[in-house]
């Protein structure tokens, strides 16, 4: 109960608050509309919205899934050759502090207009999250444990599923949510360009056209997509983690 | 649905899918595109500079840019494109401000603070409009800020005036609530200044001249006729982008159809070599040009619609 | 067969260099029960995992059956002196772990460790998790995992310090009976002479700093051998003594 | 000797792999430009472009601070309550899933053309990876070091300082470093935005002008800049946690 | 004083509900040393660590000068099963952590500390970090800190398991010292039958499942004691003995 309730009481603070501000701070509704605004606009045009949010919240999936795939098979070789580590960090932090919003027509030139520029954006904001975490999170299994697989002559592939990857979930989790939490972002500012769909195109619209109301609406979605994606996380890791309980 | 014997292209609109871009959905709509035997994907561009480089990748074949930005492009870069009809024989940049700051002619800019688009066509030639309106301009400061903020800085009063496209005047009122933007177009003192221009790759226009020219004429005619209906205009948008608003995009229909056509009356869609050479040498002058470039550098002039209609 | 030859091993940590081992030379015999004493901090634990292949020693090697060790070997458990147990797989799975690594028979495997944890009184604690369990619990199940392979060698590092006198005793017959049915050989750390000498044939007293063999003594007791009182409680006593005497500070030996 | 080294062959394998990727591609130069083209603009303009680096830098590190300043004492709260964390996460996240380019211009209008809006979107950026990671880090503390702080009658403060805090300490600097390559992005976007320095300047200078190699140049520092930086993180890292060895 | 009033425990978890503890009675006068023994599992550290106010009884409470334990008193001090030193912290800065949180007089706890590592062999280590210890190091290195405040009640739980019966000794002598000088309460926990006889003034024989207290047997040896032979070794074989019968599985008492 408390766990459905809580976040939601969170949410509704959120709105109260954002209202207030609104109210007290004396802003435009040029700059911040009112939530009631927000809410009509969301009422008036929650089919065509819905549409565009399945757009983004599928290839946001696509490419946090993606991420997952390559990012953690990375981290293993990462955290097992110091060398591949020393040599590759340099890269994995340029690419990573590239301007996404700089990089994003040039993925739409290589590839066009389709799902594919954005999950590959999606790939390139969640990489670097998930890569760290993972590398940090198996790196720090306690001596004990490593010495433990070493000692029943466990294999790579073993020692790495049966007890590094175990000990490192905890910390793998914190790279997912934090990816998470920025894959929404990477799916959107990719649609900001080559995009006639999802909630990054209806936010530039309605930016080009001073349609706060529209735009605001486009992102209470896109938070909505975002807390959703990321308890989904949450869930995984409460499935997958349940041994690790909290002090 | 499409028929097979229809070629396929793409064609990128300038930015979005607003009214100004609307034309091409209303050649779309009202079957000018099949008429002429094309099968067209309508795609929301994002400003001259993607849409160079997506027509220049190959990921479109057709698309609409501001002429002055191609023409800094083409002149810095080896973009393979080329210009092979005018969208607007004048171009919509203005300056805007709001009634009540004191400024009501260019003069009263000298000064200010003024917030535009970093490098955008308002900023670069705006010694050139300056010089022309016959006021001293160097003492303006410009704040180079994003897009859709613009509105914003000029209705909180954090700047005098702000870059816009004369298209804009709801965009601006609607964030400025009750106060009435004055509008200072940069054609009524630069008139050979060119608006947006539709591009294709100079590969396409030397290989295949003919479907260019039908293509255009197509867009054109869409074109013409978005002019001439704009309220028509603002439904078909809307029904082709139910996120845009008909009576909205109407209206930017109607503030555009003169700039569409021209002060001298020229043909829709035609382009002035002469003219072409003035906006060259003022972009030069201004900076923003450093290397020899000749209107046919930039224009496929025998594929552009005749100067007199 | 076992054999330590010239093993020198030296840390450097914070507090300096520290000579955990000097000239260690020892040949264990196949099937043999060693035992190791000496004073806590004197090398003992180093030199196990020195011959477990787990550290590299400074200089010297070791010698199983002929093969020098660079890496643990398949038949090899060692059963550390931290239970090491893997916090997140049930008590059943942890002892099952060898099982996986060694890819040893299922169906036996698990046999095998139904009854360890039936003789080491952990029936019912099967799913439970490491940190449901009291710490002589915890030691009990790194025990049954160190016994399910039924290795050639068992290497223990004071594998009975958290339990009581009675589970020792129960634990040392089934020790001493595994020996007798598969032939395995013992190096078994401890601190209490009385477990020293009930299960050793030969007990090795180290000195410390630098650690390195004192003296070795044969326990000359026949089996099998209980606690308590029997017919050769006298030398019992005898070694006993010895053995205290032995590890006492000044160089008396 | 081989730290400083391995990067940076790893630093020149990037370079080199760009290049090879120029012209195996065959990318056209308006679209990606070669490195000489870019080491050419970088030697001509290179004072006007390191004191724009350096604005940006200066930006990213207020920022990154506060982000430090304001993140842990936050997720030292969220680690201590549960009720608060399950209040508060919903609106973490949805700052956090906030496209920062849409939010910018917000920024900009509030705050004027300043440094303001810059440091702010570095902290907005920075802040959910360190809140995230510090409190999973916090959280963590094995049950036996809570009840020797218990125990010993430790206040909350100490047990915050003397053993949360070390222990979560190696996770603080996932986030940390999480943060920081992605810090540099936050300035770089606040100055799309509304600036006249810095390399977002330059970046969206170069865009009007066509001048590829400008951009790219500018990238160039950016990459470097958050190398630097995250390099400075992980040597504080060593600094702080050396008692926690990789395994 | 101490006085455990009708304690139950129990516990839930992977494996079901664990009854720990049920209906114990105890009262622990003060300066008096009581040791715990029973067999592993039988609820003993449960027992200290409700004592200890790090665990609320299931029903039941404790009372030590007549105020309900609710959390840890400052003027109690516990030294856990495993030893939980901090990993980032050295030797020294381990044994001085109750001088920090308990706001000890700083000179005074440092000249302590001094006092204690070489008491418990380990000056030179002062600078070492704990992964850099044996076993036993790090276990002397728990005891330190639990001994440098010196608290009004000290509650131990298997403090010596992973000594050697040398340092056993010398550190019984001076717990045995630390008694008489400060009139400290000692509850301490054990699996050596020998150390509780040695140390304790009433043995408390618990028996497992449920956890309940068994006998209670009064160490009527006088003091100073010491092990090997003495006046008294008569005497203390008998309670030997007694106690090993007392732990026996099948309910003989
Ligand atoms: N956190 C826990 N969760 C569930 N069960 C627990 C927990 N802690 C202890 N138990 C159970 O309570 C019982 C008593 O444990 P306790 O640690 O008190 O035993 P002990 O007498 O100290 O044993 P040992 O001598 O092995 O240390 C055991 O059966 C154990 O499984
Ligand atoms: N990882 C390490 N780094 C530095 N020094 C170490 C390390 N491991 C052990 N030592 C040192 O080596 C010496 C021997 O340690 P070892 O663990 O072998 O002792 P032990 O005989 O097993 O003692 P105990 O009976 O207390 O377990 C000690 O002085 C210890 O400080
Ligand atoms: C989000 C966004 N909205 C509108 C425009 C188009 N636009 C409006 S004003 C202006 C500058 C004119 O000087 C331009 C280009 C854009 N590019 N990006
Ligand atoms: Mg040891
Ligand atoms: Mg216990």
């Amino acid at each position: 109960m408390r766990r459905v309730f809580l976040p939601l009481l969170g949410v509704a603070l959120t709105i109260a608050g954002w209202w207030l501000a609104v109210i007290v701070l004396e802003i435009e509704d040029y700059l911040v509309p009112t939530p009631p605004q927000v809410l009509n606009t969301l009422a008036e045009r929650w089919a065509v919205l819905l549409e565009h949010t399945w757009t983004t919240a599928w290839e946001t999936i696509r490419g946090f899934a993606l991420a997952i795939v390559l990012g953690v098979p990375f981290a293993v070789l990462l955290a097992g050759s110091r060398i591949f580590e020393q040599m590759v960090y340099p890269l994995l932090i340029t690419v990573n502090s590239l301007p996404k919003v700089a990089i994003a027509p040039i993925l739409v030139v290589w590839m066009g207009f389709g799902a594919g520029p954005k999950i590959v954006m999606v790939l390139l904001l969640c990489f670097f999250p998930i890569v760290l975490a993972t590398t940090a999170g198996l790196k720090s299994t306690p001596a004990e444990i490593v010495e433990l697989a070493r000692s029943l002559d466990a294999g790579r592939l073993k020692t790495f599923w049966a007890f590094r990857l175990p000990q490192a979930l905890p910390q793998v989790f914190v790279g997912l949510k934090t990816a998470i939490s920025l894959a929404v972002i990477g799916a959107v500012i990719a649609e900001f360009v080559g995009a006639d769909a999802g909630l990054g195109f209806i936010i530039v619209q309605s930016g080009a056209s001073s349609d706060t109301a529209l735009a605001f609406a486009a992102m209470v979605l896109l938070s909505l997509l975002s807390i959703v994606l990321f308890y989904a996380v949450q869930l995984a890791e409460r499935l997958l983690v349940p041994w690790a309980s909290e002090h | 649905e499409s028929s097979p014997d229809l070629a396929k292209v793409t064609y990128l609109t300038s930015f979005n899918t607003f009214g100004r871009d609307a034309y091409a959905y209303v050649a779309a709509e009202k079957g000018f595109f099949e008429e002429a035997g094309f099968d067209v994907e309508i795609k929301p561009g994002t400003g001259s500079g993607d849409v160079m480089k997506l027509i220049a990748g190959g990921q479109a074949d057709y698309g609409v840019a501001d002429f002055s930005a191609v023409a800094v492009a083409l002149a810095n870069q080896d973009l393979p494109l080329t210009s092979v009809g005018m969208i607007h024989q004048q171009s919509l940049a203005a300056l805007v401000t709001l009634e009540g700051t004191g400024i009501s002619e260019p003069a009263d800019l000298a000064g200010k603070t003024i917030a535009d688009q970093a490098g955008s066509t308002v900023t670069v030639l705006f010694p050139a409009y300056a010089k022309a309106a016959g006021f001293d301009g160097s003492g303006v400061k410009f704040v180079p800020s994003a897009p859709p903020s613009l509105p914003q800085l000029l209705a909180s009063g954090k700047v005098d005036a702000v870059g816009q496209f004369v298209v804009g005047k709801g965009l601006i009122e609607a964030a400025a609530k009750d106060r009435e933007a004055v509008f200072l177009p940069y054609s009524d003192v630069l008139p050979d200044l060119y608006g947006n221009t539709l591009l294709t790759t100079t590969e396409t226009a030397e290989s295949n001249p003919e479907q260019v020219q039908k293509f255009s004429a197509a867009l054109l005619k869409g074109l013409q006729y978005s002019i001439e209906n704009p309220d028509e205009t603002g439904e078909i948008l809307a029904a082709a982008q139910p996120t845009q608003d008909a009576a909205v995009a109407a209206g930017e229909v109607k503030l555009m159809a003169p700039y569409v056509t021209g002060e001298d009356g020229a043909a829709i869609g035609a382009i002035d070599e002469a003219r072409v050479q003035g906006v060259i040498d003022e972009l030069t002058k201004g900076g923003a040009i450093t290397k020899d470039v000749t209107p046919a550098d930039l224009v496929s002039f025998d594929l552009t619609p005749p100067a007199e209609p | 067969m076992i054999s330590i030859e010239s093993v020198d091993h030296r840390f450097r940590g914070r507090a300096g260099e520290v000579q955990a081992l000097a000239g260690i030379d020892l040949t264990v015999e196949t099937g043999e029960f060693l035992t190791l004493v000496g004073r806590s901090g004197c090398g003992k634990s180093t030199l196990l995992r020195i011959v477990a292949g787990l550290l590299t020693p400074t200089s010297g090697r070791v010698v199983i059956d002929g093969e020098p060790v660079r890496r643990p070997r398949r038949d090899v458990s060692f059963m550390f002196q931290k239970s090491a147990l893997l916090p997140w797989r049930s008590v059943l799975a942890n002892v099952l772990l060898p099982a996986e690594t060694l890819r040893l028979d299922q169906a036996a495997a698990r046999r095998r460790a139904g009854e360890l944890l039936e003789l080491t009184g952990l029936t019912g604690f099967q799913k439970a998790l490491p940190k449901e369990l009291s710490g002589g619990m915890q030691q009990r199940v790194a025990l049954c995992r160190a016994l399910l392979s039924e290795p050639r060698v068992l290497l223990m590092d004071e594998p009975f310090s958290a339990l009581d006198a009675l589970t020792r005793e129960e634990l040392s017959i089934e020790l001493q009976r595994i020996r007798q049915e598969q032939d395995t050989t013992f190096v078994f750390v401890t601190h209490s002479i009385e477990e020293a000498v009930l299960l050793a044939d030969r007990v090795v007293v180290m000195r410390a700093r630098p650690g390195g063999i004192r003296r070795i003594v044969e326990v000359d007791v026949p089996r099998p051998r209980s606690l308590g009182h029997h017919a050769h409680a006298g030398r019992v006593t005898e070694l006993s003594a010895e053995l205290h005497e032995l590890l006492l500070p000044n160089e008396a030996a």
